[in-house]
């Protein structure tokens, strides 16, 4: 499903990622770990074009991201539910709204939309704050809005980056399961997160990046990356 | 398609509706734009009546008849002349006629020509052209006639009347085109600032996935919108106060002086679809060419 | 207080160089907007001075003498006139300069007047007015003289004149007022947007603790800036094109016309302080006041 | 040094504090734990007047921030070192710049300035990321940056907003090492986490809140507040 091929990314002489070989197959679980700065947002960054990368190529499904013309990379974003480490929710909608804008842009019918964005959001347990803006919410609600959204429309891969980092240990592990969950029917998972306890208990695929370097890849691994 | 546009126009209005002081912004700039692009219109139509009705009190060529040419042979000549490629009428004024007219223009001194012993003024044939610069030739077919004294057209001041009208269109269509430029350049910014501010929104919206159009849909549906509303806006102020203004002129001393005013009803249907194509125009354009930038990558 | 003064202008100068787009933008809006006052200002000026030269052809009374008044007489009543409140010269006209004058005027037809047996005019004598306001009181207190047999004065002409210049001082000053106010309304629009794009900016420098004028500090000597350069810059412009449209008239065709223009030095050392503290003052306010509303808190 | 006096904030219907009762010593360090949305967030802001009470009083040190007028603000601002849950850096500064900038607002001499700032940015191990601005930055190096603004004016009071949230177990330990020391030195510290482990190994006082409501109080607390 992904698959980095000698991927190496530099801002300026400091290299965020350097030759990176990976390949994460479809319906996978995965844990990137790895140290503040480590090169995991890069990582991210790199797979859904928002960066380009300087040397190597990157696969995601049948799309080779590093030769995707700029108007393809649309199609690309949709085939990827994102949850960003900044939420990056828009301002100036409500939560309703923003959950909804991303059935918006692939123009699902309006039914459809009224139908499945309460769904998401009684899920991630946020209905109470629909007619909310962002600025409205806590930091923990918000990064739930930003799970909703991620999922809405049924990706075959969900990005996340410290989807838990701002939430109680207790919605945390609610937001676990629905990960799993959303596993379960198919979907490949890619999770950045510092949360040790998380990835000691669930024991998933590990990859551990440091200064931009894989260090190590373990199927059933745990958090401390540097023994 | 359908579902697009309806989203877009659907989404352009919550966005107007949100971002009231920022719309509010950009219909301000557009409005104070076309207002002034309107005053300068106004002017420059105005000042070209002014002098055209100037320039059509000095249209005609005088030409004075030797005494013995008969009344016979002179309506003979008005015939000819009137043939005369570029000769609206001609008119025969006889010598007795002359004296009046000129007692007349003198006016209150006109008591002075009583003194004369007899009247020194010849017949003539007044010719009016339908356009000025036509009298030059018409001159040249006339000098060839027989019985003509002199001729007499205002040559150098119409030729510098000429002049001066076509300074003033040519200045005034200068002027409406900088002013255009301008206009477009104030607004394109303004715009320009309008979508720096949601910088941070169109990102995020490109990183969820959506199209450049989809983007651009409400955006452009917005500045259509503001467009049509600014243009609305400052013809509605020009209409109301070019209306004011004749009606002051009206009963002013101006009448007396004959400035004529071009009506307002010609300069409103006229500048009502020259400002709603601008306003649209520079509203949608500028808020898709601001958002290039943004759009780019 | 002076660390605050030179923080500020070394932020201001920072944040110019670093949202060069933003700063560009309201250079280009303040240039625009002085551009078309500093239009206004010229055509103002220039039809001002053309109708005061076409007044001063009309400020004269012309007084008709009796024929039996003799020279002496006439002198006396020339100084007599002279000391009349809001006369500027009395010129003494006999008969034979008038006929002279009169045959001039006719021009070609002046040899009209060759066949008058005598000079059917009568002695004159000429007052100048300091101001046409005052030729009505001037014309009454001289009635009552003795020897006089008419007075004349363009009075309806001069009124006419009169109405026209003061209608056209008075819409020179509202046009240049709505034109003021245009531009403010602009560029505090654009200073507004430019702040706007900075309001999370400026939100984080109060939650650490900066004061409002901390925080203005740089802003306010940012405004300042654009202000200048924007003034600088459409003084330059104007100069230049008012340089060029002044020599291009004086070898045209509109030296003949007498039509004079106001020369460009005095234009532009006047335009400049104009400019400069309206470019400031637009410039500094708008970035203040536009900054009002995300400093209230 | 911190009292809260039957302090309520209402967002419409929404208690987001309510009669909240509470005393913080000069010297202490608290630990503020609570699920996501329990009106952690909400306390701070009310402490730095970013949002005003409903009811109730609140002060810090000598001052009634309840009702302190607009122009002394920044006064109280001044008094506090802030970490903020969402950073809040200056995106046109560099790290140095806005690191620099809690000091120019106080008016400090350039000289001081020159001096302090990178000692500043070496306790938080950013030193070599100076002159890159924040959206340069991984999300763990933006927290760093936020720590050494806070510090950098020996505030007397230090609220952190999950000053751990965005690093991994191995920088938040230094983070937290930092903050002992700080401690040390006389300042009161109120840190807002969600991080189980930490408050459990500190053995620091505890303050539990629910739903807007303190539920708990522990001198030598861990983070488990719902028994
Ligand atoms: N736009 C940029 N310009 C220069 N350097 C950058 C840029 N973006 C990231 N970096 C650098 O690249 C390195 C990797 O950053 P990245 O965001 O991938 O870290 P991370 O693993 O996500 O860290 P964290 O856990 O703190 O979020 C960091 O040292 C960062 O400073
Ligand atoms: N401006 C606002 N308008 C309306 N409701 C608000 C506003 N700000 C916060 N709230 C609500 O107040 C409650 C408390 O928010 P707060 O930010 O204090 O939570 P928190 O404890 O910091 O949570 P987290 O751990 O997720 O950051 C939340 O339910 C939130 O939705
Ligand atoms: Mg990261
Ligand atoms: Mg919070």
């Amino acid at each position: 499903m992904i698959k980095f091929e000698n991927v190496s990314k530099l801002y300026g002489s400091n290299a965020a990622l350097s030759n990176v070989n990976l390949s994460i197959g479809k319906g996978e679980f995965v844990f990137l770990v790895g140290p503040s700065g480590a090169g995991k947002s890069t990582f991210i960054k790199l797979l859904l074009k928002e960066i380009e990368a300087t040397e190597g190529k990157i696969f995601l499904g049948d799309l080779e991201v590093t030769n995707l013309p700029n108007r393809k990379i649309p199609v690309l974003r949709r085939n990827v539910g994102i949850v960003f480490q900044d939420f990056r929710l828009l301002p100036r909608k409500t939560v309703y709204e923003n959950v909804a804008f991303a059935m918006n842009i692939i123009h699902a019918s309006p039914r459809s939309i009224r139908r499945v964005v309460p769904q998401a959001l009684s899920l991630v347990g946020i209905s109470d704050k629909a007619n909310k803006y962002p600025h409205e919410l806590s930091a923990g609600e918000q990064q739930r809005v930003a799970i909703a959204r991620s999922i809405i429309n049924n990706p075959s891969v969900l990005i996340a980056d410290e989807p838990t980092g701002n939430l109680d240990p207790d919605t945390a592990w609610e937001i676990m399961r629905l990960l799993v969950q959303i596993n379960l029917r198919g979907t490949t998972i890619v999770m950045v997160t510092h949360a040790k306890e998380i990835v000691d208990k669930m024991e998933k695929r590990v990859i551990g990046i440091e200064r931009g370097k894989i260090i190590r890849d373990d199927l059933r691994g745990a958090y401390k990356y540097h023994v | 398609m359908f579902r697009a546009s309806a989203y877009s126009v659907k989404q352009a209005c919550k966005q107007l509706i949100r971002n009231r002081n920022m719309c509010t912004a950009s219909i301000f700039s557009i409005t104070s734009m076309l207002l002034i692009l309107g005053l300068f219109f106004i002017l420059i139509v105005n000042i070209n009546l002014l002098a055209q009705t100037a320039q059509s009190q000095f249209d005609t060529i005088q030409i004075y008849l030797e005494d013995d040419v008969g009344e016979e042979a002179i309506y003979e000549m008005q015939n000819e002349m009137e043939t005369i490629y570029g000769v609206k009428e001609v008119t025969y004024i006889d010598k007795e006629e002359a004296l009046v007219i000129m007692k007349k223009r003198w006016g209150d001194n006109g008591y002075l020509l009583d003194g004369l012993e007899s009247n020194p003024f010849p017949n003539s044939l007044e010719i009016k052209v339908n356009k000025l610069e036509d009298a030059d030739a018409v001159v040249s077919r006339i000098k060839g006639m027989d019985g003509i004294e002199d001729i007499k057209y205002y040559q150098s001041v119409v030729e510098k009347l000429l002049n001066i009208t076509n300074f003033i269109q040519l200045a005034g269509m200068v002027l409406i085109v900088i002013l255009i430029i301008i206009s477009i350049v104030i607004v394109a910014n303004t715009v320009k600032l309008t979508v720096a501010a949601r910088e941070k929104e169109i990102g995020i919206m490109k990183y969820i996935g959506a199209t450049n159009w989809f983007i651009r849909g409400p955006f452009f549906v917005e500045g259509i919108i503001i467009g049509i509303i600014g243009s609305g806006v400052s013809v509605a102020i020009i209409y109301f106060f070019y209306k004011k203004i004749i009606e002051a002129f009206s009963t002013q001393a101006f009448v007396m002086f004959s400035i004529g005013l071009v009506p307002h009803e010609f300069l409103i249907n006229h500048l009502i679809w020259i400002f709603i194509s601008l306003g649209v125009g520079i509203g949608s354009l500028g808020s898709i060419l601001s958002m290039r930038k943004f759009l780019d990558t």
